[in-house]
Parts: C-alpha cells; structure tokens; sequence
C-alpha cells in the first residue's frame, strides 16, 4: 500500500512533532532535578521540577507511530503503552491537554491526576496504561464493541517487543482471533525492554510468527521506516475493517534515549545509539519528499509550523494552574 | 402475581435478564455461563433468551475477557462479566484493580467504565483453599470498586439493578451456600419473596435483619443466616441482638454500625473472610474511631476465619469457619 | 520409540488401577449426597457424604499419564491438574495416602488439608493445583532446580486444552525455551473445558502449533493410545534429559465422565460417550498383549492386582481418623 | 570496621550476597536484577559477584517467574525473586497467594518454600496511580505469607538474612523513598550504620523507635522517618509521642502495640497504605478487641491514604499521602 503524497507529508509533519515534543521534553525533564537544588549528595532528584516522576520518551520510534495512524480515524480506537506520546500526537490527542497533563495541570486530559502514563482521551478513543501488556485486553473489548455496534472501527494496540512475553499478550490474540475481532496487534521491537535485551527474554527472532499460534496473519517490518509501516498495517487495518479478524505485526524500531530519563545506559553499547540516529527515519523521508519536488521553502515551513505547535504546547502547561487540592478525592466515582 | 418466592440464583438472572431487555448496551461474558447457564446458575437462562452475541462463553482467559470488559465499557456497552470463583483473581487482578477501578480517576473522570464483575464466594461445602474464600476486603481496600455482597434473593434482584445501571465498576459476590442450587445445601432464609417487577436497591444502605439491645452484630452474605439463627437461640434465654447486614461494603454504611453500637453498647462482627487486615478490623476500627460518642460495655470481638487457608476436611473447615454455634457462644461471653 | 514388554505390562496394570480408581470413587462420591438423606428439596448435595466438595475424574485420560510415566523415575517431577488422579497414579503416588486425603484424613497426603485436587507427594515430587494453568510456571522453576543441581532430572507439566488459552502458557513456554529448561509440556486435549468446546475456545486446531512461537518442538498425539503417547513423550523426555531444552506435546483423548461429578452435561451430544468407549484404549492395549502372548490367566491375574490395590486404598482411607481440631491452625508455616 | 554507614539498598544487597556465599542453593532472580542490579539497587553487584546463573534478568513474565521461584523452592533451593513495584502483583497474584503461599498448609506441613518476594513500595515522587502503591495490607490479609517491611538499612539488613534463612515464603516490601538512591529524595534516617558480618534480626519484634507518654503513634517503612520529624516538632511543645515501628505485619506484634497503647491511652496508626480495609483497621481492631486492659483518653485515629488512587500531580499526591504536617496536627487534636 502506497501512502498519499498528503499522506506522505502528514507522516512527515507528526514525525517532527514528535521528535520534537519527546526532545524538548528531555531538558524540561531536568528542570529541578539537578545539584544545588536538590538533597545533598543526590545526583539526581527523579521527584524534582515541573515534570516529576518517570519519564519514558519515543525519539526514534516515530514511524510505527504515524505509518499506523495514518490508517485511522476518530473513530477507531489506541491502546498504547508506558511510552505513550507518539502514539498519542499521530492520534491526533490535543498537545495543548497532553503536555498539561505531563504537568500535572488542571487542563491536563486527566486534570493532572494522571500523568505521561496515563493520557486518555474520549474524543480521540486513546488510552494507555503503566503496566505492561495491560492494552490488549482492553483493546479486545473495544473491538468487541465496535462489532456489536455494527461499525467498521478498528482498535490498534501497541506493545513492546518485552510485553509479547506477558501472558495477555496471549489471551487477547487467542480471544481476539475466536472471536474475529478487527485489532491490529502492533508490537514495537526496539530490541529492549529497560536493560534486558530482546535475544535474553524472547524465545522466538520474530515476534510475527507467534501469530501461528492464533490462526492470524503475522508480519514483521524490518525497517524503522514510516513508509513500509503504512504499507504492512494498512492491510491488516483494511482486513479488521472487512470483518476478517486480527492481525499481529511486529516492527522493527530504534530507542534513541534511555528506557526512562536519568538512565545511566551501562548495559548499552557505547556508539550504539550514534549509529541509530546516523539512519534517522525523519532524515530518509525529508529526503525522499525533497526527491519528489518538496522545496526548501515548504520543508522549512513543515518544520516551523511542529515547532511552533510544540512550543505552544509547553507554553500552555507551563502557564496553566494545578488543580485544587480539593480534587484529590474526586473522581474516584463518576 | 405477588408472594413469589425465588432463589437468589434466579433472582440475580431475572434482574441481568431485565435490564438486558431494558437495554441493549447491557450484555453477558464469562466462562460457562452461556450454555451451562452459570455454574452458580447466575445466568441461567439468559442465552436461550438473548442468544449468543448477548451471552458469551469465554475462553479460560480471565486477563482477557475482564479486560475485554473494561475496554467495551469505555465504548459505551454495559458488561456484565462472571469471574466464576473469587479465589481465580489471582489471574487478572492486574486488569480489575489497576485499570477497570482506576482509569476513571487517572482520567480526571473522562472515562466512565459501567461494568458489573460478578463471582461466587464461601466456603462449607469442602472445597478447599482455592475455591473456598471470600476475599471481599481485598477489592473494597483497593480504591475505584463499589463492593456488592448480598444476603438474600429480594436484596439480590435490587442490587443488581442499581450494579447494571451504575456508570462505575461493580463487583458483586454471591455467595455459593445462599444461591438456592438443587446441588447445595443452603441457608432458606436467602430464598424469599421476590417481585416480579424490576426495584432498584441502592448502594450504601444497611439492612437491619433483626432489631435487639443487647448486642450488635455486624455480618454480611452467608454469615447473616448463621447470625439470625444465633440470634433465636439467644433470645430464648433473654439476649436480644440486633443484626446489621452490611449488603455493600463500597460504600459503606458506617452510621448504620455506630448508631447500632450506640444503642447496644456491644459489637460483634461476623465475617466468613479472613480475620486480619479485613472487614472485621475495618468495622471494628470505626468504633473505635468514635469512642468519644459510642459507649462500650465491653471490648469489641471479631468472629473470621483465623487467618488460616480454608482445609479440605470437614472437621477442620467447621472449625475454622465461624459457625452459628460460635456466633452463639461469643455472644453469650460478651454478656458475662 | 517402542516400549518394552514390562513397560507394555505396567502400562497396562497402571490404567486398570486408575480406571477402577475413578469409576469406584463414582459411586462412593455419592455416598450421602442424594435424598431423602439431605436437605429437602435438593437433589444432589454436594456438601454431603464421606467424599464432599468437587470431584474431577479421568476415566478414559489414563493414556496420557501412563505413556508419559513410564520414562520418569522418583527424581522427575510433575506437576498436575485439577483432574490429578491419573497423574498420580501412574507417577506412584501412593494410593492408600491418595485416597485418605481425598477422604480428608490424616492418613493422606496432606493431612486431610489439601483435597483431591490438592495432592502433593515430596517422595514422588508430585503436586498438583485446583488453578487452571498453574502448573506450568512451577514447573520452570522444578527444571532450573535440576539444571542448578546438575541432575538430568525432568519435569513433566500436564494441563487441559482449556488451559492452554491461559496467559500461563504462554509465560513458561517461553521462560522455559530461552532458558533451555527440562521441561515437557503435555496438553490433554479432551475437547472440553466444562462445558466449552476446544472450538469455541482455542484459535488453533492443533496446540502442538503453538511451539513455533517458542522455537521449540511440538507434536501432537493424534489417538488417544498409550503406546503413541510413549513414543512422543520418550523424544521429548530424552531430549530434555539431554540438556537440549522444552518440548509441547498435545495429546487427544477423552473425558467420560462429567466435567465434575453431578455435572448433567446437557452441553453434550448424548450418545457421543458411548461411541468414545466403544474404542476404549484399556481394551485395545488389552486385545494387543493377549495377541503378544499373554494368557487369560496372567491378565486375570494383573486386573486382581490391580482391583485388590484399589479397594485397600478406599478400605485404609475409609478405617482411617479424620485429623484432630487442633491441626486446623497448624502448618500454616513450617 | 565499626560505625559504616549503608543505604538501605546497599543494606539489602550486602545480605542478600552474604547468604548467597553462605549457601550456594541462594540465588536471585527477576527484572533487570541483573546487569541493572535491580531498579532500585537491591541486588546492585550480585551479578559481578556471582555470575549469571546465580543473579538472572528475566523476561517481562512475573506469573512464570515467580511461579518458577515456587516450583525451584519445592526442590530445595532458596530464590530471592523480585517484583519489580508491588503495584505490579495482579499479573502474578495467583502464583504468589494460592501457590507460594498455600501449598505448605494444603500438603499439611510436607512442601516447605523458602522464597523471599522483594518488592519496592510507596509514592511521594510523582509517578501516580500505579507505581506508588503499599498493598502490604493485602498480602497480610491473605494467609501463608511473613510480611517484612523494613524502615532502615540496619534492619534492613537483618531481617533480609531471616527472610532467607526463613524455610517459608517471605514478602519483603522496601519502600523507594528510604532506599538511599542516588537519583530520588530519601528520608536519611533510614541510611544507617550497618555491622559488615551478618546478623538476623527476628520477625515479629516491634522496634520502639521512640519512648514517649503521652501517645502511641503505630507505624512502619518511610512513615516511620515521617512520624520522627513530627514527633520531635510536637517534643518542642511538651508532647511525648511513642513511636512503634511494627518491621513485620506477619507476623505482628500485638503486644507492643498494646503495652505501649497501655502506657500513652492514645493510639494514632500513621500508614501509607489505603486506609479503608487494611493495616490501620487492623491495629485500631487490636486495641478495640482488648479495651477491658486499654485505658484510652480519646478516640483512635487513623491516618492513611483516604481511599483513592494515588494521583500524579504534585499538590494532590502531596495532600493524599499522610505527611509530617498531618501527622503533627492529628497529635495535637488528639492532646486537645
Ligand atoms: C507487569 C509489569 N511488569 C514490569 C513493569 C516494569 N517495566 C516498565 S517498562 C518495562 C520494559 C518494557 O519493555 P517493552 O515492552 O519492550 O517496552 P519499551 O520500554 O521497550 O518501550 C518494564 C519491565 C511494568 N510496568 N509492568
Ligand atoms: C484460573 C481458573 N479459571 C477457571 C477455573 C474454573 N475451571 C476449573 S476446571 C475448568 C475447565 C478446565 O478445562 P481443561 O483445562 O480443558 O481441563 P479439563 O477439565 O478438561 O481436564 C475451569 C474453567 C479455574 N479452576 N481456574
Ligand atoms: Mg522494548
Ligand atoms: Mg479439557
């Protein structure tokens, strides 16, 4: 499946805003957390500054993110995971809401109650969750609704290559399958789940081929490239749409940063990460755009107008209130 | 037609069964409770009535479809799904208290998760440690769950109706030894009169089941039958108690206990769960959170199963679970 | 792999004693359990008689257990089901304590504390779980005790088709692959979980199918026979033993009975366990030992043996005394 | 070498490692226990010191893993296993508390498991609703399980070397805000001096903390730190407070609990944990159970996380989680 040339430069755009959102994030993250202004003889202090907590960022996980959602609709649901944002931004989730919810903002999408591991959103049909392999499950029962409904929505649900060893990782494949459910599985192989390398906890090279086990369509894409994404999952979305069940895809994908901000990285191969970024997805398709007549001047203003929504974005959590302190008990019940 | 009598287990079918005709949002999943109707016989019935897509057999995936149920509930359906005994939790407890009780919260209240769990407690009949608990305090000690656990079949129906019709997670235990199986023996007290029509009981309302001045006892599900035959045994020889029936835990009716207490002066809390870090410590606990307005007689007592696994063999599961004798007997001690 | 005369004459002793095990605890399970001598009104209750609580038999599974024992020795390990007795039989659990327990008496296995589905055997490293899927995880752990040891020690893990849909599964297969542990995976596919059928439930006809998602062999025995089961299982164990890691095997076989006793199985076609024993493997192993040489005289002889066994079992557990009130609170620790 | 101050973490590893050259049938294992030394650096060195085999990284498969602990126990070894945040156990809470910790009691006596469980506990840095939890409560409730729950290196130390020469399954919960972490705010009272030889400090010993007279403040883990600073801003206006550090729930230590209740007349249990249904009804039961021999000034009180999900943003975490503040001012309301 070939991607529009709007399609194209949609991807391309969502990209920016993402690496842009997750790069910017890296710094605002340190905002006090760093010696003098935290206890003595702290390195770091992880509850410090307007972004407390951990922190788990995309950089370099860009193209499964957007050559996924460029399939979807409003209508469609995401489960994602721990490391939430690029799939939220390709959702179309609000920037303004999510960046305020990383706050702890009374304007976040959880009023603050949440944070970057929790972001849903009801007008997007977007969730995520802390706990690995918690998506699928639910991700089952949003597809399950969809089929009553009598709608052709599809829901996606991302995991990573070290949640395909959790137990519902197989539940929801063998529940989704018998029941013919339109989820597309989409497992994001960034070859390590914290320090534990994907050769030291997977039993298989491919994740794909456990869809064997389920009766379903599996596929691996090898590249980290958004173009080869929308081609693999536009046709499993395109078969969950058609009513003929799920599929399992496994892609390739890069983790640029630490597993968490603050991580020393010690189990990781020193230039590793260099050499990553020497083939950057986002580089390959300004490359290929340009190739296909996109001029300086329109990449330029591409590339301003992510930074400005980013920038807007922070701007808007920096600046809103927290919430009351009274809110702290509600909610608990609608 | 009044004066119909039911068991609990046709009771809580009749109300699933009405609400799904009421609304067609409402739908059934579980293990075995489509063509074998429940094996509690929760939804006995339902799938000759509704057919399959209403009423679902589930593969044994409690992760799965319990989660399946959190994620249709954010789309608007209305799950009613059977965990068949509470001692399984073990299994998915992940996707009950991390994300069905919490992700209303964690989203500021934007998403609201209308699901009732449903799952057989108790033990009596020697089924052992894994399919013989209660387990209640664990779900009601975890915040996001409103916690059902009813006595009887007319309270069964009403509690139900408001579960289903709750826009918040519902789980709801009934107990195996008042359901009313032509295969158990059970307490009859828990099969009465029933009407035909759809009620609504609401959540947070203790039941006197007997009025007294002596004593208070604090109980719930099973455990109510056993008080009130305690109840008649003591008043024969002039003890009058007074018997409160928690019927829902989350939330909890804490002015029923304390204005009991005030008026009795003495508290007994029969509970078939496990005796520390429990209700009972939590009932007791509110007492003495209000010494300075409830007068005591005596130091308050606690009748549970003595934190040990339920045992197979009837001698030692008869000890262990708190008896109608026992009930009777502690009672007795706190009058002396 | 071809098993020996004796092997074929212990196979076939084993399955008398546990058929006659099963089909005599039939009637004993209903020992006070029907009216007029129980609650009016009931008619059944499964609360009553010497043998109360839940009863799962496996009249027409013994092949699975049988072939599968006969290559263990005292220093393997298995772990069981909610469906035991077969299991435990064949592995030499002894009957007498098996049958006491199942009585709740102190002569049993635990005391009278654990029940049928609760039976453990330190001696003959037995244990068993009323938890669907249970197993299998303790089953790892037993195989890395061996590895650590250095023993060539095996671990059998049993469990049902519907267990095999159990996020569990998918946990110790893989655990079990990557670490190389000597583990057997054994799935009896009865064709019912209660009253769920394999179809209904399971997204693959063949569980076997599943191994490809771990790298591991996997095999399926199509009949329900024990001399196939033995050729199936002896790969798989010898493989172990070798150091060389897991295997899943999936056998077919038949549940006579009811899921529990009581059970009505008004989910089941009425005549369909009649045609199932009309191809009894009992018969058939039977029919093929008379055609190897054995006389009317010597298989007379086995099935005394093995009937004498069985009734000592139920005769101790009957004559022996339930365990004293003040044990109820005792080996909560050790 | 005398007067060496530890971490907390740097406490547990040391005796983890110990035991692991005192008996060769020790080893650890769990998530990023390895190469990592464990998120929170329990098991920081081991794997240098002892190799792969003995300290091993695990997949992302808790129910396997600690399952796996259970089944390599029953063989005689001893697994030091780690989850890595408790709020992770519904993903293998039936392996933990139907398995690990029952089949002792279902075998009657004849399984032995000495497994220890580890697990970090507790907020107070903003990573909300499902990585801040205490949930001790809940695995106190449910028999077969010692609880340790240590609030500084020295115990710390010692009572990881019982856990693990303990021949039953042992949680040990360490709460992330006294671990000494290089990278997170911490409660120094909790990096102590640590002896280097190893030493066993006794489950079900209660440590007074602090003597005072006029009330009892029960407590444990981080609030133990919490409830120094309040009680030495209280010593300012003349208010003695005890403080009681319970170091294991299972098993518990009623009695000092009583004696000093007995002592001050006034209880206050400052927990972390949800209050409804857990730790703090379970203490309040215990003096409410034995007010024939407690001569009480005032009512109970009770303060811990009121019953909801632990939210992200700073101000509400802050206002939910009991604090110095709260717990000086719930003293001084008690006084008047
Ligand atoms: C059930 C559960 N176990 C463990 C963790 C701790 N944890 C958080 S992220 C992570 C690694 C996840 O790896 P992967 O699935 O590959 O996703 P990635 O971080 O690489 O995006 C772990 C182990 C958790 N959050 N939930
Ligand atoms: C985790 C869990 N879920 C559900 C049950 C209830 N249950 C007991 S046996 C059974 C069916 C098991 O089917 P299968 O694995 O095929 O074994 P079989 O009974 O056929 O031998 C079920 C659902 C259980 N014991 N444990
Ligand atoms: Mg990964
Ligand atoms: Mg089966």
């Amino acid at each position: 499946m070939e991607p529009t040339k709007e399609h194209q430069l949609w991807m391309y755009e969502q990209m920016l805003i993402i690496r842009d959102f997750e790069e910017t994030m890296v710094n605002i993250y340190l905002e006090g957390k760093l010696p003098p202004n935290i206890q003595d003889g702290l390195a770091f202090d992880i509850g410090g500054g307007p972004v407390p907590g951990e922190m788990h960022l995309a950089a370099g996980q860009e193209p499964v993110a957007v050559g996924t959602c460029a399939h979807l609709t409003d209508n469609d649901t995401i489960t994602g995971t721990h490391r939430p944002h690029h799939f939220a931004i390709a959702k179309g989730v609000p920037l303004d809401q999510m960046a305020a919810e990383m706050f702890g903002k009374v304007t976040g999408l959880g009023r603050g109650k949440g944070g970057h591991m929790h972001l849903f959103s009801v007008e997007k049909k977007f969730g995520c969750s802390g706990i690995i392999g918690a998506g699928m499950p639910q991700a089952c029962g949003a597809a399950l609704a969809a089929r009553k409904k009598g709608k052709d929505w599809v829901t996606v649900t991302f995991f990573g290559e070290g949640a395909a060893n959790q137990g519902s990782f197989h539940e929801s494949l063998n529940l989704a399958a018998i029941w013919k459910l339109p989820v597309v599985f989409i497992c994001e192989d960034n070859k390590y789940a914290i320090s534990v390398t994907r050769e030291d906890s997977t039993a298989v090279a491919n994740n794909a081929d456990r869809a064997v086990g389920y009766g379903i369509p599996g596929v691996r894409v090898e590249n980290n490239d958004p173009l080869e994404v929308y081609d693999v999952v536009g046709e499993a979305v395109a078969r969950a749409r058609r009513g003929e069940g799920p599929s399992l895809i496994e892609v390739s994908t890069d983790r640029y940063l630490g597993h968490f901000q603050g991580d020393a990285e010690a189990y990781r191969p020193k230039d590793e990460v260099q050499q990553l970024r020497e083939n950057d997805p986002i580089d390959r398709l300004k490359q290929q755009l340009m190739d296909g007549g996109l001029s300086e001047a329109e990449e330029a203003e591409i590339r301003s107008r992510a930074k400005a929504a980013v920038e807007a974005a922070y701007t808007f959590a920096r600046e809103s209130p927290y919430p009351d302190v009274s809110e702290a008990t509600m909610h608990v019940f609608v | 037609m009044s004066n119909r009598e039911l068991t609990m287990a046709a009771a809580i079918s009749e109300a699933i069964g009405q609400e799904m005709t009421r609304d067609e949002n409402v739908f059934v999943m579980g293990e075995d409770v489509a063509k074998y109707g429940g094996i509690f016989g929760a939804t006995g019935g339902l799938l000759d009535q509704f057919g399959p897509e209403r009423v679902m057999d589930t593969p044994i995936s409690e992760t799965a479809f319990i989660g399946a149920a959190t994620g249709a509930a954010a789309e608007g359906l209305r799950p009613v799904v059977e965990l068949m005994f509470v001692d399984f939790f073990g299994v998915c407890m992940d996707q009950i208290y991390n994300h069905m009780a919490k992700n209303t919260y964690m989203s500021g209240g934007n998403v609201n998760l209308p699901v009732v769990l449903t799952t057989a407690i108790g033990g009596g009949y020697n089924d052992a440690a894994q399919h013989s608990q209660c387990l209640y305090s664990l779900f009601a000690h975890t915040p996001g769950l409103k916690i059902v656990v009813p006595s009887n079949a007319y309270d069964a129906k009403g509690l139900m109706v408001s579960a289903i019709r709750d826009d918040n997670p519902v789980m709801y235990f009934f107990h195996k030894g008042i359901m009313g199986l032509p295969w158990m023996a059970y307490y009859t007290g828990s099969t009465n009169e029933v009407p035909e029509e759809s009620y609504a009981i609401p959540f947070g309302k203790a039941h006197v089941v007997r009025e007294g001045s002596d004593v208070t006892i604090v109980t719930l599900s099973q455990m109510v039958h056993k008080s009130v035959l305690a109840a008649e045994a003591l008043a024969q020889d002039g003890i009058s108690a007074e018997i409160i029936d928690l019927r829902t835990l989350v939330p909890l009716d804490k002015e029923a206990v304390l204005q009991s207490v005030r008026k009795t002066g003495r508290l007994l809390v029969a509970d078939e769960d496990y005796l520390s870090f429990g209700l009972s410590g939590e009932i007791a606990a509110i007492v003495a959170e209000n010494l300075d307005t409830v007068n005591l007689h005596g130091p308050v007592k606690r009748l549970a199963v003595p934190d040990v696994p339920i045992p197979y063999t009837r001698p030692l599961e008869e000890a262990i679970i708190p008896q109608v004798g026992h009930i009777e007997s502690t009672v007795r001690s706190m009058m002396s």
